[in-house]
């Protein structure tokens, strides 16, 4: 084999409290696409923030082609020809897409920036990962989802050596997904090496030829795709030979409905759109891209405007006008967007926890510290989340663990109906796994789960009924053992065989 | 045993640099530790810095209150912890000042105002023109100034009763006090006079003019004396017509000797002595170079 | 199980209690050789009746900087604290220059220093007007309007027995310091231990999240601004008792000191980080730094210079050690 | 399909280009009513001296206003413009006053400004000091130095044909309007075409994020705060020259002045939002207003409260425009 692109060699990195890096060796070749797998807080983004410049390494040392390099900041990374795409979004959302997509490498001419050339150039990156939008406007104006790929547009501009690509998908659907997998096969075709880290089983083998596998912050082994099960991967990953989930579903009880939705209409996208949502019964709603499907659970959860369409709840009339309207009738949501609107990354953990909440952990205004502290305490054994100390910061915890504190906090909501806008986005396999049981076990408590995601597997894992949300309105229900991989995707994209 | 004086400036204007080298050579000749402060004209800050020198047991306080009422109780604070206190330029109210200060030296700020109206009102006069049109820039935030401008008005309306009072605005502070005076001029081109209760206000004035191209049609009467106005008054002398100076740097030195008699408890006679004040005149320029070359650094 | 449980929080962790005090330890430090310095070279600097004297003269900062310290936690400023404390003190005077018994006076204007803040509060919540505008406007206008009411000439304040209240102690100790003091305590516990408190954090660091978490808030906003407005109408009680009348030059570019002892004791400018004992410090920290340079009697034009470089300095070594301990842990 | 979609963005969209510029819109409305209100009411308000001379009051809050955007944008903030315009004043005509030639003397306080912006600059990116902190400590210091250095009494400059910069016109214009006007070109052309300007943005709009994508971070922050400095050293120079004097009390509160006028103008305290034309109205907008309330005749006193509620006023009906507009797109 010819020399490998870039070596890692006995890379080690602490944070105060937490060891994330334990003397790592790592390379890969040129044209190698290698899957980097690991449970949330396994070192992931820590081994290739390394590579980036982004953090410095404690120990140990870096080759490219053979020499050693010194990678010090963001610009030696780039300079070395190393192009990332973090895992948290890194972009600027009072600039305009395209400038966004040029970020620090804006085009000149004459002195000034060439606008014109740019917002050609960076439509057209766009277009090739599947986007068609207008490049001048702002990028706090589109969805989390349309940000991600402008990040990956903006990875793929820089014609980079090494391209990592650190949880690329995780908000977005199987399209897309799959669009990017084509790009990164071209590339690498090309002779483009790419880090991809993704907790999506399904993607890797479609992706990678080899992967390496972590586990607390330690290299535990790296083959070729070929030579492994999945069943192997999930065992290295976890540490154990924690049995492979089965179908967590109950059996398909028929419950009252909680609320029923007639003939909703939220402007611009929903259009017609009649369901119910049951009692105990965990729900998902599948749909493409800007299908409509947080549009729909914001209107739900009083955060949007609904301009026609009826809603009983339990019976009776119901229409939120409020967010606290909502909340006081029970409904509670979950946002996609962790950083932004989910938690607040300053706060310890234990506050994120209880947040919306207060009143069960405080009485006249003033905090219960022991009853806070149970409930605090309850909820990070529940939920299996990474930690040094439950008051400091949430900022400090890996992605997985950070999502697992906003779904805690939900939960501590005590809700009748949950509703989770991509909870399982940037999840490891043996959390989500916590995470469907969570989902499960609320809903035998009684609890109605509305669940959005963006990969189709997962819904067969976990749900117990499916409403496809196509057009701004529902066009079909699959419940039981009708709720399939292949059926859904058809649904979803109204075509026949994706994969 | 060292003698600690505490010494309190009104502010940091062109003034007060005078005083306090008038201050702080009076201290310098009879060898006493001086504390000084700067109040910023805030009866706040006064009475925060006056308590920590009361706090200090300093064996003097020279000042220049604040105000003649909002002051009274770091006065009264100080004079019940047995230090004497000795006001310069501006004084508590007569009545509080007879219980609590032990002497006051100063301009006559009416005076100050008065005088230089006197000279205004001639002048008008002596022109013929029986109904001159002022502009003001005042420091009316200063009871000090209030009184200044009472003074002039009065002198003016003495002497020539025909007198139109047009625009009256805050102006004492250097560049805002020209963008005013500009405003004023531009927007009421009648006026054909300025009068300004302080240095800053009167500069303001002269320049005032200049940058509204109405030289020759209106000029300036003023209060203060510093070396640019002695400036204005040899170079521009159809614009500054006359200022009315006060002394700081005798003020001071005055305080001073006065501070050090009260604290041997020397008998003080008499409780107020006013500092001359000195009129400036563009027609006599040998007084103004004369004062200019006394004063090599420019300290007024 | 339920022992290890609390296990995860009852074990003290020393580098923990720490980290998290980093801030509170280098300003102490700070403090500390501060005050060894103007002991040995300020004379009167260590004496009882100047300390006491420290401490009056810090509660007209503190005491609004309690306030302003969870202004500035919630992502918000106030401007106007300067000004309202000028126009409460003249509100008051010429309440009770017309009549009004004392008591009476300082309670309205203390309720409608409260409400002011909730203008401003409600004019930021539901408006999304930036504060530092609607506090700009009230800068400019409560001056203003102090200035017209009292035509500049502070209104003097007959009452003896009122201007002990400001300029008077109890048990020797000033009673403007024992009111921070009380208002300290209070405000530690409101910050640390209560829904709102905490909520105040949150709005701060993140408002959209704190907003679906189903925090009020548009309330916290408001409340946050009605306790600064109502601080501020206390101050200015307390400053007119001690000037024994109302003026409505007083208390000028008092904001900035308050906003500035905020931020040199640790509290962010851009909210969702701070903590009343930071502050605390930092009111401590200049007002013996203010009371120090009087006393050593260095000329009152260099007392800026200063004043500027021994804060820089003490805030840089506090900012360098902290990164340093936070590093080693 | 190719040529209709990118004629989708490349073609003039009205829509567009209105609700990127509707803050612009807005205030240049405020200034229209404002304009209309004083023409009819206050006399002689819309001679052309009188409007030169909002011109050239405008010059002295707005030249260094360009530079302050630009630290607002990055998400930073200068108190220290006003002592630093006081001190520049000082400096030159100290040394105008011991011989040296005043092109020097001006290219010296130029650069020293430009130099005192560095190291403000510095210690924000290298030793993370608040921006706040490190200015307040500039603001006390500079003040203190100019004072020191005049003792407290203005210094003259002799040269009277330096006196027609500041206080002299070009072809009627007020010079320090035509050097505002100049720069302001400069400036928007600066922050909208150019990398330097972008990365301005950029850190201020998610400093992190600019800072993987290898845009030279601490250099952006060093450059905001140096040609900040730059500016108010030059418009000490224009003011020592409109004054004939260097002046240690000149432009107390000029820092209060440009940010309120460059936040009127719709920059973000927070960082990442602002445009310079924005900029531009804002600090005309309150000339104007200045300038019509004396000729009004409205009592000084009452001034700051007409000030007031109709700042207020302008932001907020502009804010709830701004909202409208979106809305409708
Ligand atoms: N800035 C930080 N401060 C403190 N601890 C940190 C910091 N960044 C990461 N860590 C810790 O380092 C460990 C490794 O984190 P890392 O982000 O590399 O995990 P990961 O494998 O990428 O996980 P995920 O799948 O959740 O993204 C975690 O325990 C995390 O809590
Ligand atoms: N023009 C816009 N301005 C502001 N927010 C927008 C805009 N368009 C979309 N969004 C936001 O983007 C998010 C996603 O939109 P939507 O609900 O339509 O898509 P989705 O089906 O949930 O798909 P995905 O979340 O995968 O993008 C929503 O939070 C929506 O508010
Ligand atoms: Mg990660
Ligand atoms: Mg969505």
């Amino acid at each position: 084999m010819t020399e490998p692109l870039v070596q890692m060699r006995g890379i080690s990195k602490a944070y105060p409290g937490v060891v994330a890096l334990r003397d790592v060796d790592f390379a890969i070749g040129r044209g190698e696409v290698r899957a980097l797998l690991g449970k949330n807080g396994a070192g992931k983004s820590t081994l290739v923030k390394i590579l980036a410049g982004v953090e410095r390494p404690d120990e140990g040392s870096i080759l490219m082609d053979g020499a050693p390099v010194s990678l010090r900041t963001p610009m030696d990374g780039i300079k070395a020809g190393i192009a990332t795409v973090h895992q948290e979004l890194s972009v600027v959302p009072e600039l305009s897409i395209a400038e966004n997509v040029f970020l620090g490498r804006w085009p000149k001419r004459g002195g000034g920036i060439d606008w014109r050339a740019m917002e050609r150039e960076a439509h057209a990156a766009l277009e090739v990962l599947g986007l068609d939008l207008d490049p001048r406007q702002p990028v706090a104006r589109i969805s989390v989802a349309q940000r991600q790929l402008v990040e990956i547009a903006r990875a793929l501009r820089q014609g980079a050596r090494l391209l990592i690509l650190d949880e690329p998908t995780s908000s977005l659907v199987a399209q897309e997904a799959e669009t990017l997998i084509r790009v990164v096969r071209r590339l690498a075709e090309q002779g483009t090496s790419v880090i991809y880290i993704s907790h999506r089983m399904d993607e890797i083998r479609r992706v990678a030829q080899s992967l390496t596998v972590m586990r607390d912050g330690r290299h535990i082994a790296t083959t070729a795709v070929g030579d492994v099960t999945n069943r192997q991967i999930v065992e290295m990953l976890l540490g154990s030979t924690q049995a492979e989930g089965e179908v967590v579903r109950s059996a398909p009880a028929k419950r009252s409905p909680l609320l029923s939705i007639r003939g909703l209409e939220v402007a611009p996208r929903i259009q017609d759109a009649s369901f119910e949502i049951r009692a105990g019964e965990v729900l998902g709603i599948a749909g493409v891209l800007g299908s409509g499907r947080t549009e729909l659970l914001q209107a739900i959860a009083g955060l949007r405007t609904i301009d026609s369409g009826s809603m009983t709840l339990s019976g009776s009339d119901f229409r939120p006008a409020s967010l606290r309207d909502a909340r006081a009738n029970g409904i509670f949501m979950t946002p996609e967007d962790r950083r932004g609107e989910g938690a607040v990354m300053m706060l310890g953990i234990d506050e994120n926890l209880v947040m919306a909440s207060w009143g069960s952990v405080s009485r006249g205004g003033v905090i219960d510290r022991a009853a806070m502290r149970e409930k605090v305490t309850a909820s990070i054994r529940a939920l299996g989340i990474k930690l040094a100390h439950p008051s400091e910061p949430l900022g400090n915890l890996s992605g997985g663990n950070q999502q697992k504190v906003v779904i805690g906090k939900a939960l501590n909501a005590a809700p009748r109906i949950l509703l989770l806008d991509e909870p399982t986005r940037g999840v490891d396999i043996g959390a989500k796994r916590q995470i469907y049981q969570l989902m499960r076990k609320a809903a035998e408590e009684g609890l109605a789960v509305v669940f959005v995601s963006g990969e189709i597997e997962e819904f067969c894992e976990v749900c117990d009924r499916v409403l496809i949300l196509r057009g701004g309105s529902i066009t079909a229900e699959v419940e039981g053992e009708a709720i399939r991989t292949e059926t859904l995707s058809e649904l979803t994209t109204g075509e026949q065989g994706v994969h | 045993q060292e003698l600690t004086i505490g010494a309190l400036y009104l502010d940091a204007q062109g003034f007060y640099g005078g005083i306090k080298k008038g201050i702080e050579a009076g201290a310098g000749d009879s060898s006493v530790r001086l504390l000084g402060q700067n109040s910023q004209g805030d009866a706040a800050k006064e009475a925060q810095f006056a308590s920590t020198l009361i706090a200090s047991k300093v064996s003097a306080i020279i000042m220049s209150p604040v105000s003649a009422t909002a002051s009274v109780p770091v006065v009264k604070q100080a004079s019940e912890a047995g230090i004497p206190v000795i006001c310069y330029n501006t004084c508590v109210n007569d009545e509080d000042a007879k219980k609590y200060v032990k002497a006051l030296v100063t301009t006559d700020q009416f005076k100050l105002g008065y005088d230089v109206g006197l000279v205004a009102g001639d002048y008008f006069k002596g022109k013929g023109i029986d109904k001159p049109r002022f502009g003001i820039l005042n420091c009316d935030v200063y009871e000090a100034c209030v009184q200044r401008k009472a003074g002039f008005k009065k002198a003016v309306e003495e002497t020539v009763p025909g007198v139109e009072w047009a625009a009256d605005q805050a102006g004492f502070e250097p560049g805002k006090s020209t963008e005013t005076a500009t405003t004023m001029l531009t927007g009421d081109t009648a006026i054909n006079a300025m009068f300004a209760t302080t240095d800053n206000g009167t500069i303001g004035a002269i320049q005032g003019i200049m940058a509204s191209g109405r030289q020759g049609q209106a000029v300036v009467f003023g209060n203060d004396i510093s070396v640019q106005l002695a400036q204005y008054l040899i170079n521009a002398p159809e614009t500054l017509i006359a200022t009315n100076g006060q002394q700081p740097q005798q003020m001071g030195k005055d305080s001073v000797a006065m501070a050090l008699k009260a604290i041997k408890g020397e008998a003080i006679d008499t409780y107020l002595t006013i500092v001359p004040t000195e009129m400036f005149l563009s027609s006599d320029p040998d007084k103004v170079k004369a004062w200019l070359e006394a004063r090599p650094d420019g300290i007024p | 199980m339920a022992e290890t449980r609390s296990e995860l929080y009852q074990k003290f962790d020393l580098r923990h209690f720490l980290s998290g005090r980093a801030n509170e330890i280098g300003l102490l430090a700070a403090i500390l050789v501060l005050y060894a310095f103007l002991a040995v070279f300020a004379s009167n600097f260590m004496t009882l009746p100047n300390q006491l004297n420290i401490l009056r003269d810090a509660a007209f900062v503190g005491i609004i900087a309690w306030g302003m310290t969870l202004v500035l936690i919630s992502g918000e400023i106030d401007i106007s604290v300067g000004p309202h404390v000028a126009f409460a003190g003249v509100l008051l005077a010429s309440l009770a220059q017309s009549g009004v018994p004392l008591p009476v006076a300082a309670l309205v204007v203390v309720v409608l220093g409260a409400l002011i803040g909730c203008f401003t509060g409600f004019l930021r919540a539901f408006f999304d007007v930036p504060s530092f505008i609607v506090t700009l406007a009230l800068w400019l206008g409560l001056r203003g309007t102090a200035q017209v009411m009292s035509d500049a000439v502070p209104i003097v304040i007959m009452d003896f027995s009122f201007q002990r209240f400001g300029a008077g102690s109890l048990l020797g100790i000033p009673t403007p310091a024992i009111i921070m003091l009380v208002l300290f305590v209070a405000f530690s516990f409101v910050a640390t231990r209560t829904v709102f408190g905490r909520s105040v954090y949150a709005v701060g660091g993140n408002a959209e999240a704190a907003r679906l978490s189903a925090i009020p808030v548009a309330r916290i906003r408001i409340l946050v601004f009605a306790i600064t407005g109502a601080l501020a109408a206390l101050t200015g009680i307390l400053m007119a008792s001690r000037l024994g009348s109302g003026n409505s030059g007083a208390a000028s570019g008092l904001e900035f000191d308050i906003i500035a002892a905020v931020v040199v004791g640790g509290t962010s400018l851009f909210g969702g980080r701070g903590t009343m004992l930071g502050t605390l410090f930092g009111v401590i920290f200049i007002a013996a730094l203010v009371n120090g340079l009087v006393l050593l009697g260095v000329d009152p034009f260099a007392q800026g210079i200063v004043r500027g470089v021994v804060i820089l300095v003490a805030v840089m070594v506090n900012i360098i050690s902290i990164k340093r301990m936070r590093g080693r842990m």
